[in-house]
């Protein structure tokens, strides 16, 4: 028992021992527990690249002095008080630039707090309403379906024609919210769409899967659906004798649905949106670097490549600005152009959707697999609004 | 029709699962009154072990499932030994513990095997197809597994003396204990059979499913409604009542989808309170 | 023989809550403030979980009724309803004639089984907040919930939310405190053996009806804090996995006193907090504490502090 | 001497239960504890088996000191116990009962004592299968005492065996009592029903408030006892 005292002892050391003279410290949040544990370490992924890409340089100038950047994270468990309680114990630190929350559920409480503390957060958020203009100082690192939806599904219809598609998502925020603009996004495109709601937590989706082939769709789209359920509901749709096409005009995490559902034979006909554009060797390449600067893997994928785009841009608007204030940060950043030396050029979007230009649009990526082959993930350039 | 047979293969074969998950719930609840919140921890720790046996020490399947049981037991053994067993008759005390070994045992496979899904496939592939029916074949082997431990379970907890002592612990521990009956070797022995049992499944189903920490919070709430539904501490009543849950399930979500699925599950459960408050096959409770 | 209206732990209970309101003369810390809210809501949370815990029962129907209370209070918001009076009694009141009917339910069970169906009830909850958008935003909630009014003035800035989130964790203790101060002799003929309390006389539904009622009060309290906290109602505020927290408040604190719940809830939340920077060990972290309070001290906080001063005292 | 208790104190809380009583109980013999409820014999017959912790005094059996003996050692060094209230195991089978009580003594000693038991109980035939829940409060006690013996055991506790039965059920129970004593089991059973117990036991112990009043042979405590029963 002495030993596992001593242990929570060590863990609970470093946040405190170590106060330096200057150090600048910055947030990344998001849940790292639980099923969603993969956004929140990919995010606090990117935040320790794009830390450890300026501390090599010598680190920002802060009010005068040269300060190493180091990253505090925080577990927000997918929950809104978790996010909340986070984005004030971030604040009670002193840190007012944070890589995350990422979805619909943390980003809804984070918003207020955050405006409370002062404190400029980076979401990821699906929800029609993630953005809002009452709530200045949140950013968005990736646009939301509505901003792709049409192209993803334009792109697909190329190779798989199709004239009615079922939309399988979780009956949470995001699932509802996505399933009604993708679903507004296939009418548009001439295919009859019908959304089929499963309850948090499902694990066999055999009865979904029947009720939903009752309806003979031509296509299924798991749209936002964890990549673990949508892997099993590729397993379980390719068992029912499904063989159309079956997309995800939603998040990331192909790589994920492969490895459940049991390979590209499974998996056979698939299309899906990347937020970045995977294929890219220079998108890629962050891995490398990752390796490089910080001598381990980083918790990677789409996730973490989207997100370190902004978290750099971050980190050039504080040592612009000179400070720490979030707002004077925010301003800086919303002038800034949008660039990345892995990623490629971009704009700022959102106005149009959310009345707020604070939504990163960089170029993003369509994936095809065709017969079990992989065709790759087509470059798409980001279109000013 | 064809969606009718579907359904019923489907809510067979949850059933079944579920009544391996239910029953090994019941057995820890029964004999030594705890509420095992760990249960899907348990669930998730053999689909892990299971994995690693495969993925890492390349062991054939069969083999790794062997081992998940095995492993799960042990733990099981060694957390009913030497902390449950301190404080066994203070049942706050006993939930908080699972509780806490809950939270361990998931952050542990966390870290260790990463926030993402394994790649973990199940040895047999293939649907046999009857017209528009489907069953798919791993469904079938899991059915048979399933069903063969639950007949398994039903002779060594019937004809056994080591049954008879299991079942005479829970129906009234302080004269089972005056009777010679010894909870020191049979507490762990009936915790390690319990988590054993959800090891199994978790070996045999996550393969069949997915596997990612995370899969185990729904075996919990899974559990807790089929043990409400068959009445506590019956394990005649916690097999019937886990097909039922699964046959629910299956035609709800098949004829209602699945969130108000759900919600019919929940409803039926209420409506079975109001008339029998004791589950189907439950007797009068034991307090907590 | 007279009759207390409040036991010295009461009091107690009451004086560590109200310096609270305190605080905002010593510091002005985001963290600190934050830290604060979160106590004063699971200190009401968990005091709604100690008030079943007296009569022998683990209710994990916590959230079902900080739900009902929260829900109320972002309702009437959007109606531009905020006078904290008003809005006080009805998330107080709804909750409660909410729990008379299921009270009539699930006060038949005891023991575990009671804890199974509470576990249920808080996902039946989940799944009518999923289902009923058109009143509670089905599963995007209701955000920007406007802030609380009292005398017509609004309590918006960080200081007035940590003052109304004190005043309510104290009147939440003051009710707690009345009705098993009350009551007391019959939650412990109830605790210590229902069966013979019934056979002595003593008419056990209508305690329990009363305690869960009030408990059920109490809980919407609780959603009212949390609410008024996040400014958003959000279904996965209420999720069944919260009553794990509040009920471990209520253990790890101590059962034995009401100071249980206050001080267990101050520990585990600023353990929660305090692990919370660490990511992906926060769990695990938690876990570990749970298990060594449980193993090593026995009764809890309180419990253990008691038994300690008990014998430097002996 | 089988059993020798010495200067035996239980205590509940604040309550004394057993304030320093001293028994023995001769091999062979069948020794009866009498007394009004709260007399204690309950809680003597609880600390012998070990459900009840000694506050203070020894209780010896066969030369063993028990105090320290956890309970479930105490059944196996040959104590059989059949409860107050009977206690059977309400959802197991009537043979499953009985067995129960000789668990772990390896299939040939418990075939050996099931048809010892049925050919003495014939009522543990015609109700085999059945749950012993199910069972009248006479057939009950059956199974309980069946239970009870079903390890052999040296020595048989017996707490109010005919606590709420029909008198042919005491007429049973007696016969059993008496069938046990031929076979060589030391008996030391309680009961509140003195005149039917008086003609099992060959001496006994009369308890008031947790102290023996007297003891010795049957015939020197009959007044006393009877007394009792009419409280």
């Amino acid at each position: 028992m002495r030993h596992l005292l001593l242990a929570v002892a060590a863990i609970m050391l470093p946040a405190t021992a170590f106060a330096q003279s200057c150090e600048l410290k910055i947030g990344a949040m998001g849940p790292m527990s639980g099923g969603g544990a993969q956004w929140g370490l990919s995010m606090k992924s990117a935040a320790e690249l794009a830390a450890a890409e300026v501390n090599q340089q010598g680190g920002v100038k802060i009010d005068g002095k040269t300060c190493k950047v180091a990253v505090v994270s925080y577990d927000s468990k997918y929950t809104p008080d978790g996010a909340a309680a986070g984005a004030n114990a971030l604040a009670g630190q002193d840190i007012h630039l944070i890589i995350g929350p990422v979805g619909s559920v943390e980003n809804a409480a984070v918003k207020p707090v955050a405006a409370r503390n002062g404190e400029l957060a980076w979401n990821a958020a699906y929800a029609t309403n993630a953005q809002e203009p009452k709530y200045p100082l949140m950013f968005q690192v990736s646009p939301p379906p509505a901003i792709w939806a049409d192209l993803v599904i334009k792109r697909a219809m190329k190779t798989f024609p199709m004239k009615s598609v079922a939309i399988v998502v979780p009956n949470d925020q995001t699932g509802t919210d996505v399933a009604s603009v993708d679903g507004a996004a296939y009418k548009a495109n001439g295919v009859a769409a019908t959304s089929e709601f499963y309850q948090r937590g499902t694990t066999n989706f055999a009865p979904i899967i029947t009720r939903v082939l009752a309806t003979h769709p031509d296509a299924v789209d798991t749209a936002s659906s964890a990549p673990g359920d949508a892997g099993v509901i590729v397993k379980q749709l390719r068992l029912a004798g499904f063989t159309g096409p079956i997309g995800r005009v939603g998040g990331p995490g192909t790589a994920e649905i492969l490895r459940v559902s049991g390979g590209m034979d499974v998996l056979k006909d698939f299309y899906w949106y990347e937020a970045v554009p995977t294929d890219d060797p220079k998108v890629q390449a962050i891995d490398d670097e990752y390796r490089k600067l910080l001598g381990h893997d980083p918790v990677g994928g789409t996730t973490f490549w989207s997100y370190l785009p902004g978290a750099r841009m971050t980190m050039k608007a504080l040592q612009t600005a000179g400070t720490n204030d979030a707002d004077k940060v925010a301003a800086v950043l919303r002038t800034m152009p949008v660039e990345d030396p892995n990623i490629g050029k971009g704009y700022w979007t959102g106005k149009k959707y959310f009345g707020i230009q604070q939504t990163l649009f960089f170029p993003f990526g369509i994936g095809i697999i065709k017969d079990g082959k992989n065709l790759g993930v087509e470059r798409q350039e980001a279109q000013p609004e | 029709m064809a969606e009718f047979s579907q359904a019923a293969i489907i809510g067979v074969s949850l059933g079944a699962q579920y009544a391996l998950l239910a029953l090994g719930f019941t057995l820890i609840f029964g004999i030594l009154g705890v509420v095992n919140f760990a249960h899907g921890g348990f669930y998730m720790l053999g689909g892990y072990v299971a994995y690693s046996c495969v993925a890492y020490a390349g062991l054939p399947y069969p083999l790794a499932v062997l081992v998940a049981v095995i492993a799960t037991g042990a733990l099981g053994w060694i957390f009913e030994l030497y902390l449950l067993e301190r404080m066994v008759d203070d049942h706050l005390a006993t939930l908080m513990l699972t509780l806490g070994l809950y939270l361990v045992m998931s952050t542990g496979l966390l870290t260790i095997f990463g926030p993402l899904s394994m790649e973990f496939a199940f040895p047999v592939k293939g649907a046999m197809h009857l017209g528009p029916i489907y069953v798919p074949r791993e469904n079938l082997i899991v059915l048979a597994i399933c069903l063969t431990t639950i007949a398994a379970l039903w002779l060594v907890l019937y004809r056994t003396d080591l049954g008879r002592g299991l079942r005479a612990l829970a129906d009234d521990r302080a004269i089972a204990m005056a009777q010679g009956l010894r909870p020191k070797l049979l507490f762990p022995l009936a915790f390690a059979i319990a988590t054993a049992l959800a090891g199994l499944t978790g070996a045999l189903v996550t393969p069949i499913l997915s596997l990612s920490p995370g899969v185990g919070d729904p075996v919990l709430a899974t559990s807790f409604l089929t043990v409400i539904l068959g009445g506590l501490g019956s394990l005649e009543g916690a097999a019937l009542a886990a097909f039922v849950v699964g046959v629910v399930e299956a035609f709800s979500s098949v004829y209602f989808g699945g969130s108000i699925g759900a919600l019919v599950l929940f409803v039926l459960v209420l409506l079975l309170l109001v008339f029998r408050p004791t589950g189907l096959l439950g007797r009068t409770v034991r307090g907590a | 023989m007279r009759r207390n209206l409040l036991g010295w732990a009461d009091l107690i209970a009451l004086l560590v809550l109200a310096a609270g309101f305190f605080v905002p003369m010593l510091t002005h810390s985001v963290l600190v403030y934050s830290i604060l809210n979160q106590v004063f809501t699971g200190v009401i949370a968990a005091e709604s979980v100690w008030i079943m815990l007296r009569m022998n029962l683990l209710s994990f129907a916590t959230p079902t009724f900080m739900a009902i209370g929260g829900y109320t209070v972002a309702i009437a918001g959007e109606y531009n309803v905020t006078d904290a009076f008003l809005m006080t009694a009805a998330s107080f009141i709804l909750p409660a004639l909410v729990a008379i009917p299921l009270g009539a339910l699930v006060l038949r069970l005891r023991g575990t089984y009671f804890v199974l169906v509470t576990f249920v009830l808080s996902q039946i909850m989940q799944l009518v907040l999923f289902e009923t958008p058109s009143l509670t935003g089905g599963s995007n909630g209701i955000a920007g919930v406007p802030p609380v009014t009292l005398f017509g003035t609004e309590m918006g800035t960080n200081r007035q939310v940590l003052e109304f989130a004190c005043g309510l964790a104290m009147l939440a203790t003051l009710i707690t405190g009345l009705l098993t101060r009350w009551f007391r002799q019959h939650f412990a003929a109830i605790e210590e053996n229902e069966i013979l309390a019934e056979s002595l006389g003593l008419v056990v539904w209508r305690y329990k009806a009363m305690g869960f009622v009030v408990a059920a009060g109490i809980s919407g309290l609780a959603g009212y804090s949390l609410v008024n906290m996040l400014l958003t109602a959000h279904p996965s505020s209420f999720d069944s996995g919260t009553a794990v927290d509040f009920i471990a408040y209520t253990i790890i604190g101590g059962r034995v006193s009401i100071l249980g719940p206050v001080l267990g809830t101050g520990a585990l939340v600023y353990a929660t907090n305090l692990f919370g920077t660490h990511g992906q060990y926060a769990q695990g972290l938690y876990g570990v504490l749970i298990l060594v309070v449980v193993l090593v001290a026995r009764g809890g906080i309180v419990g253990t502090v008691a038994a300690l001063w008990r014998r430097r005292t002996s | 001497m089988l059993l020798q208790i010495e200067d035996l104190w239980v205590r509940y809380g604040g309550i004394t239960a057993l304030s320093g009583i001293s028994i023995d109980v001769p091999e062979g013999e069948t020794v009866l504890l009498v007394g009004a409820n709260g007399a204690g014999k309950s809680s003597t017959i609880n600390a012998i088996i070990g459900l009840v912790p000694t506050a203070k005094g020894r209780i010896v059996f066969g030369g063993t000191d028990l105090t320290h003996i956890p309970c479930e050692r105490r059944a196996r060094l040959g104590i059989g116990f059949s409860p107050e209230g009977r206690r059977v195991f309400p959802t197991m089978t009537v043979t499953d009962n009985v067995l129960s009580g000789a668990f772990g003594l390896g299939r040939k000693r418990q075939m050996e004592a099931l048809d010892w038991l049925r050919s003495a109980f014939p009522l543990l035939v015609d109700r085999a299968t059945q749950p012993a829940g199910q069972l009248s409060g006479g057939q009950q006690q059956i199974v309980a005492l069946a239970r009870a013996m079903a390890s052999f055991p040296k020595l048989l506790l017996m707490d109010e065996p005919f606590l709420g039965l029909a008198p042919v059920w005491i007429k049973q129970i007696s016969d059993a009592i008496l069938q046990l004593r031929a076979r060589g089991t030391t008996v030391l059973m309680t009961e509140q029903m003195a005149r039917p117990a008086l003609k099992l036991a060959t001496s006994g112990y009369v308890m008031r408030g947790g102290e023996v009043r007297r003891s010795g042979p049957v015939d020197t405590i009959r007044d006393l006892a009877l007394a009792d029963e009419y409280l």
